[in-house]
């Protein structure tokens, strides 16, 4: 077990989280998490999209990969698989991976790459002010929706059990602690894990405040099987109280795993030689 | 009856034609194959309907006593497999053609041109085998024997193709092409139709390769070992082919859900260190400008094969057309560099994208390779290309503790690490950022790192493949094509047998070497001839050097040029009749 | 009731479809249920994206809009709104509108304009020749799977009740008559109908055959509470035999209705007048 | 002690500072209305971090005796609302500069310029109300006294723009506001500031708009009923003001999932008959290029608001940059014809908006507007524009029974149905496609839609927008200047005073009318400002012109330009001492 203050910044610039937001928290899990795990900065990728959740990886020391709106998914997943070696984590918002990015993470789950998916999810567009995101409740009045969305939010959770992903957890950003230990499975879990983390946005939701995710959660108890698609959807579709925890699990096969390219060599693809030799023999052999 | 080559030629022109789904690329690939063993050589280019069964398409092939790379308008012998041949094909019937079809499938379609049509029972010699299906097989077999292809090179060809599926399969497939085989022989006999071809002893050695495959395989030499695409007519071969030859070469593939994931997962695997290719068509790219802008500002290497098809939106989804110079020029928003090639010959196919990775490595920015259907369905047979001459470095460094991956340097260019190389920490970002890369909005900072960035176009520059000249140097004229287009103009070229003219073809169209301002301004007279309606490519060249060619040959109906109607247009357009750019 | 043939083109070009596909069984159906909805073709548009099912707008006579590869459902959506008094249609096949067309998938669902969604689920990409679909089988065969796609197979019609859709249901085209009435039942759904139709790809999906179809599905019976989403998920879950028939009905209101610029007038837009001058006034009374 | 204007000027230059969420714009937003209330001409323009909270944003002021349309560097009057100013800031202090701050906020931050600080305890003062929350209402009650505003008015203006929270925040913000305005009269009564300017009763009657609100206003004077977009700064805005009010207009509108739902609904919807606008920056737009290609080929008229921002990828995502011409003007794939606006003044921002409906309409294509985080954001008084004279025919016919959409018409343009309006049936199709729009393989026919969809390209060049000429007819030297720096360069250019000078603008850029190609050629010496690295429109101007300008001022750090720096650069550009292009 390492020290997580090794994952804290060199030169901390000035944070640009709202003071009391949520991210604080996940980051604050996230740091702790790896360090539990005996994990040092160099084994460890950040990629994130754009968005407050998504600034993350530039408040942490370790390698990191801020690209777009809505595509960590694949860059992670791309990542992952040219260098398996590495602990690769998918940062983001729920507007970034649900919204923008949702065929990504459709067909990311399907993919199962062995990554850790890790949405902040606020319920709402942070960096730009407090639009209604996916994920909003139904009614929210926004600056693009002031009558109330009329959208029905997504369950990011039930989608990803519908679709058979590997690992499904949902957290809540107040609770570091469990948070962390959420996270720990989600990086240990060998496939794609989602992990929802219910998070405050103290700038624009109003709604789903730390009180409200307080009063509305609960943790899931051992006697839930998580290898059983029905009880976790029934779970993840459950609206008066929302369950918090380790909702699902379906290991499989990852994407790595199933590349030929991996087949006779398990060396990342940039230590490997190329010799366009190979291409003339082919060519002798075969074009003649 | 029919003599063939014609008078004064050296090839035969052979266009088959059939129903997709009814195996004319079947009897392409065999008698391509037959005719190059027996030293002749070949060339073949295709066209096709956008559909999976029925209609009508064609393959063309030159056989040759000596190499040939481009299409001609003029059929020597029309093979149609089955009734409802197109009239694009019908038009091209001259009086030297000869039609070698069967009557019970063509009925009263080749009426017109009875006495040039030679009958052949291809599908009552089909069933005495066993069915109607070997009628295909069976015209490959009357084909060899016209072409004089040994019987035994015959048996072998089939035997090998067939093979795979059963010796019941082969022994029958061999039978069908047999009974063609005599067929022929009868014909060649009978005078009815006879072709004499010389072998060419240099057609030995040489390698038969597609557009598609000359694209994967440079790619591959170019030590493409990610490739990550989204089927799209003409580029999905590409992509299909590493994806067969994955294992054998060490390449990690995916068919990614939408083009949006293939260029990103592209540009991450590049920051992970490495070699991605992405292969789309124009409604791709036009969905990829996003990630290409994210290549350009991470600096993250990678290379898009672009098969270009005739647009806008849908367009012709299996024709061809060289309408997409402008937006593989500008995709992506924001200022950034890049290299665009335009292989024009298969030679050019397997050097360009083997370049546009050693270009993208060396100056760390997107590559684009343009090549259109028409290109990427051709084959020919070539001498095998030395690759390893052109094998390009990985210009990777080992981190060290405090590594700055943005690290201001002259000529724009940082040492690249990735992350698990080394001790440094690797980071990339979207945003403007300082040389670790965070994010940081410093209005000096911005100025530094975007002149940093595009001080790479100054090296990209001097790397540019220089134009290439053909024809004499002291020319009056310059007939100027990009990409694809370089044979056929070639050729039409020759044919009109001026003196005076030159041809000027560029494999790569940006950056474009400062020489190419000399070239213009050194002609009298420059015609521009391109594949698209507003005349891209001319337009590109007026930018770059501020001459505007005088007139330009284009086309844009969703066809490959043909020799004789280059050469038509171009007598026009070099004798000043021309219609003005 | 109309008589189905009024559908008919005038002109019918050749239908480029495989003799044998599933696609004309389909086409079969749609008119039937047009005709026995006494719907004529102008008041029908059909949207499509661009693939083998895609084509068949271009077979049938009503209105029709053929757009772009995964894109059928935001344009089915913006014409519905646009004009409130259309019958609009999205039709595609699976790569269309759960690949490529993922993103628009999800959200169209919470959207909930009132269309009717016919998707030709053949399981493979047809128009391109045979490439694995997000609804593939695991381990199916392709040119650019030659090992077998290691994706999980999407399961469309369990996503769309994770997501509250509507209406959901599956059909096979290999059976006309109860095709027809399950479209008809999604067309007179008020908001978005998924209607997944299982259809066979003679040239391309040598694995799930018509004779898969029949042998591997049922229709659900009347026990079936289409109101529950447990109940729902479950047979949308169901792998072993595949549930034919109306899975799922989740009646809310429709995007249409929630635009406030259907608030105070009824009209498509295309009928209201337009005057710059209101944007005088409007100038006057907040702006000086 | 300092007396403002300063002498030889007729405005007021005011500087105020804060972190986000701090009220800077509330501040702004009273004091241009009181401003503009009390007769002057009012210029405001931001500049701010990309941040929800801290940091530190400013907005600059320009309170004249006349019209002002250009930010300048010179502060006369700083207000930082909190420590933190940062340097790009600090920087344009000059010797004239006052500074109005807190010592209990700022410290140490202004102590080298203590001589020139006039402190104000807007913190106490504020605390005597309630709590520090109310220390920027205080500042505009210390302002107002200083600008001469009645007392009644400044409590009139809080009391309407606080009494939505009730009577008590309105009472509240009095007593601050009153706090402050005493705190003012204190201080121009002690003469240690002082702010003389000249009421204009021009100003009456005249509105105070934004960028945002001219382009969306533009838009519903141009029939926009629906209006879809993905959040992304600057262009946000545009379609937050089409959604608040969407009931009153009857605009339908949505946010969409993501750019490419936004393009494509905007295409179905203009299908039906709708008048869609989109509403995006450069990264969206390079996700829209195969949708805006469908609108090409589809003929569907659509309207894209481009509020540029630099790039590549994210970027500087709240700074300014006009460095996506290039992609506006070749997104999409293929070829067919469109229109890019480019408004440089409010003004034209409510005019090239309404136009580019029309000219969509007209012309069945699709149309760009071209603005800026700069423009968007900034905001002042101007004459109601008179938007009836060119407000747009609907160009639909109510369709018959065998109504063909895409017929073939000289010019090019079909009429026009939609479904459900007539007899007739209506299909749009995204291949080529015959007169009904069914998908066709015929090579004739390509060629002639394609040329009919093309054609519409002279019908726009027609029509296009000619460039404004400000300044003498006979000048040797012309500046030419494309979008939001219109007015930068007309100030500076006043401010050279030279005689031999005139700035020609351009608020379309796409196509160009062929008048570009006289003005240009007339002047002896050409120099093109511009906010880009690259020097687009300079490109662009040549394309059409070949006339390349001698010289060119371009900056690409992000900020907007300012009169001061224009000036500077222009005057040296213009001795032909200037970078060459
Ligand atoms: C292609 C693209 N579209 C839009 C944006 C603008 N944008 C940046 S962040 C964001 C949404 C942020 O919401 P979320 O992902 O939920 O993150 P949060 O800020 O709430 O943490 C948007 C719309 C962008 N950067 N790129
Ligand atoms: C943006 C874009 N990408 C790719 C394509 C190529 N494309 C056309 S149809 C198709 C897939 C067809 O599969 P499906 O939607 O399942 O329809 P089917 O042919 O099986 O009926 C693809 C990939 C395209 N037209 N546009
Ligand atoms: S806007 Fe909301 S999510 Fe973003 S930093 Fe502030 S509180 Fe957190
Ligand atoms: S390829 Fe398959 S889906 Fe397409 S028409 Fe043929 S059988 Fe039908
Ligand atoms: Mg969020
Ligand atoms: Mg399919």
């Amino acid at each position: 077990m390492k020290d997580p203050a090794i994952f804290d910044m060199e030169n901390p610039g000035e944070i640009s989280w709202c003071p009391g937001c949520g991210d604080f928290h996940i980051l604050e899990a996230l740091k702790k998490a790896l360090a539990e795990l005996d994990l040092e900065p160099h084994q460890v990728v950040a990629v994130s999209g754009i968005g407050q959740a998504a600034k993350l990886p530039h408040y942490m020391r370790c390698h990191f990969f801020n690209g777009l709106h809505g595509r960590a998914l694949s860059h992670a997943t791309a990542i992952k698989v040219s260098n398996p070696e590495l602990v690769v984590l998918a940062i983001g918002g729920d507007g970034d991976m649900y919204g923008e990015g949702g065929n990504h993470f459709l067909h990311t789950i399907r993919r199962n790459p062995d990554i850790a998916n890790f949405v902040h999810n606020n319920m709402v567009y942070g960096l730009t002010k407090g639009q209604a995101s996916p994920t909003s409740p139904l009614g929210f009045r926004s600056p693009t929706s002031p009558e109330g969305t009329s959208n029905l939010p997504m369950n990011p959770l039930a989608v990803a059990i519908s679709l058979g992903a590997a690992f499904v957890a949902r957290a809540f950003s107040g609770d570091v602690d469990k948070t962390k230990e959420i996270m720990k499975r989600a990086i240990l879990h060998r496939g794609y894990a989602l992990v929802d983390i219910l998070q405050p946005c103290v700038s624009f939701n109003k709604v789903n405040t730390f009180k409200w995710y307080r009063d509305n959660t609960y943790y899931v108890g051992p006697e839930h099987n998580p290898r059983d698609p029905q009880a976790a959807l029934a779970l993840a579709l459950q609206a008066d109280r929302w369950p918090l925890g380790v909702l699902f699990v379906n290991p499989h096969p990852t994407f790595e795993e199933t590349r030929s390219a991996y087949g006779d060599d398990a060396r990342p693809l940039f230590r490997r030689p190329r010799d366009p030799r190979g291409v003339r023999e082919f060519l002798e052999a075969h074009y003649r | 009856m029919a003599n063939y080559p014609r008078a004064n030629l050296g090839d035969v022109s052979l266009v088959l034609c059939g129903a997709a789904g009814q195996g004319v690329q079947t009897v392409e690939q065999i008698l391509v194959k037959l005719a190059k063993a027996a030293g002749y050589h070949v060339f073949a280019s295709r066209e096709y309907m956008s559909r999976v069964r029925g209609g009508s398409n064609s393959t063309a092939l030159r056989i040759s006593s000596f190499p040939v790379r481009a299409p001609v308008d003029r059929i020597d012998v029309l093979l149609p497999l089955n009734r409802g041949v197109r009239s694009h094909i019908l038009e091209r019937i001259d009086g030297g053609t000869a039609i070698l079809g069967d009557p019970e499938e063509l009925g009263d379609e080749f009426r017109r041109w009875e006495g040039q049509t030679v009958p052949v029972s291809f599908l009552s010699l089909a069933r005495e085998v066993g069915q109607a299906l070997f009628a295909g097989v069976v015209a490959v077999g009357v084909l060899a024997a016209l072409l004089e292809i040994p019987r035994e090179k015959l048996e072998e060809a089939l035997r090998r193709h067939f093979g795979g599926r059963g010796t019941d399969m082969a022994d029958k497939n061999w039978a069908a092409g047999a009974r063609g085989y005599a067929e022929g022989e009868a014909l060649r006999r009978s005078g009815r139709l006879e072709m004499d071809l010389v072998a060419d002893p240099a057609v030995e050695g040489a390698i038969l390769v597609s557009g598609t495959e000359a694209v994967a395989l440079g790619a591959l030499a170019g030590g493409c070992d990610f490739c990550c695409g989204y089927p799209m007519s003409p580029a999905t071969g590409v992509l299909q082919f590493l994806v067969a030859q994955a294992r054998r070469f060490g390449v990690v593939t995916e068919q990614a859900e939408d083009e949006i994931a293939a260029i990103n997962m592209a540009v991450g695997a590049s920051y992970a260190g490495a070699r991605p290719l992405v292969s789309t068509s124009g409604g791709g790219l036009a969905l990829m400008g996003e990630g290409i802008s994210l290549a350009g500002i991470t600096e993250c290497p990678v290379v898009i094969h672009l098969a270009q098809r005739p647009g806008p939106a849908t367009g012709m989804a299996t024709r061809t057309e060289q309408g997409d110079l402008d937006l593989a020029l500008y995709a992506g928003h924001g200022e950034f560099p890049r290299a665009i090639f335009a292989p024009g010959t298969l030679e050019e196919a397997f050097f360009c994208t083997q370049r546009a990775f050693a270009q993208a490595l060396k100056w760390q920015s997107p590559a684009l390779v343009l090549t259109d259907q028409y290109l990427v369905d051709l084959s020919h047979d070539l001498p095998i290309p030395d690759l390893e001459r052109h094998a390009t470095g990985d210009y990777l460094i080992e981190t060290k503790e405090g590594y700055r991956r943005y690290a201001y340097a002259e000529g724009g260019v940082s040492p690249r690490g990735v992350p698990g190389h080394g001790e440094g920490l690797v980071g990339a970002d979207s945003h403007e950022h300082d040389e670790e890369g965070h994010v940081r909005e410093d209005f000096a900072l911005r100025q530094r790192m975007h002149a940093k960035r595009m001080k790479k176009l100054e090296g990209l520059t001097r790397d540019a493949l220089p134009p290439v000249l053909v024809g004499p140097e002291d020319h009056r004229c310059l007939v100027v094509v990009w990409g694809s287009t370089r044979p056929v103009g070639e050729e039409a070229l020759a044919r009109l047998g001026r003196k005076d003219t030159a041809l000027l073809s560029f494999p790569q169209v940006y950056p474009l070497p400062p020489s190419t301002k000399d070239f213009l301004a050194r002609a009298e007279r420059v015609v521009a001839v391109e594949g698209n309606a507003t005349g891209q490519f001319a337009r590109h060249l007026f930018l770059a050097t501020g001459r505007r060619p005088d007139a330009s040959v284009r086309r844009w109906n969703g066809l490959a040029f043909s020799v004789e109607w280059v050469a038509q247009e171009l007598g026009k357009a070099l004798d000043e009749g021309g219609e003005m750019a």
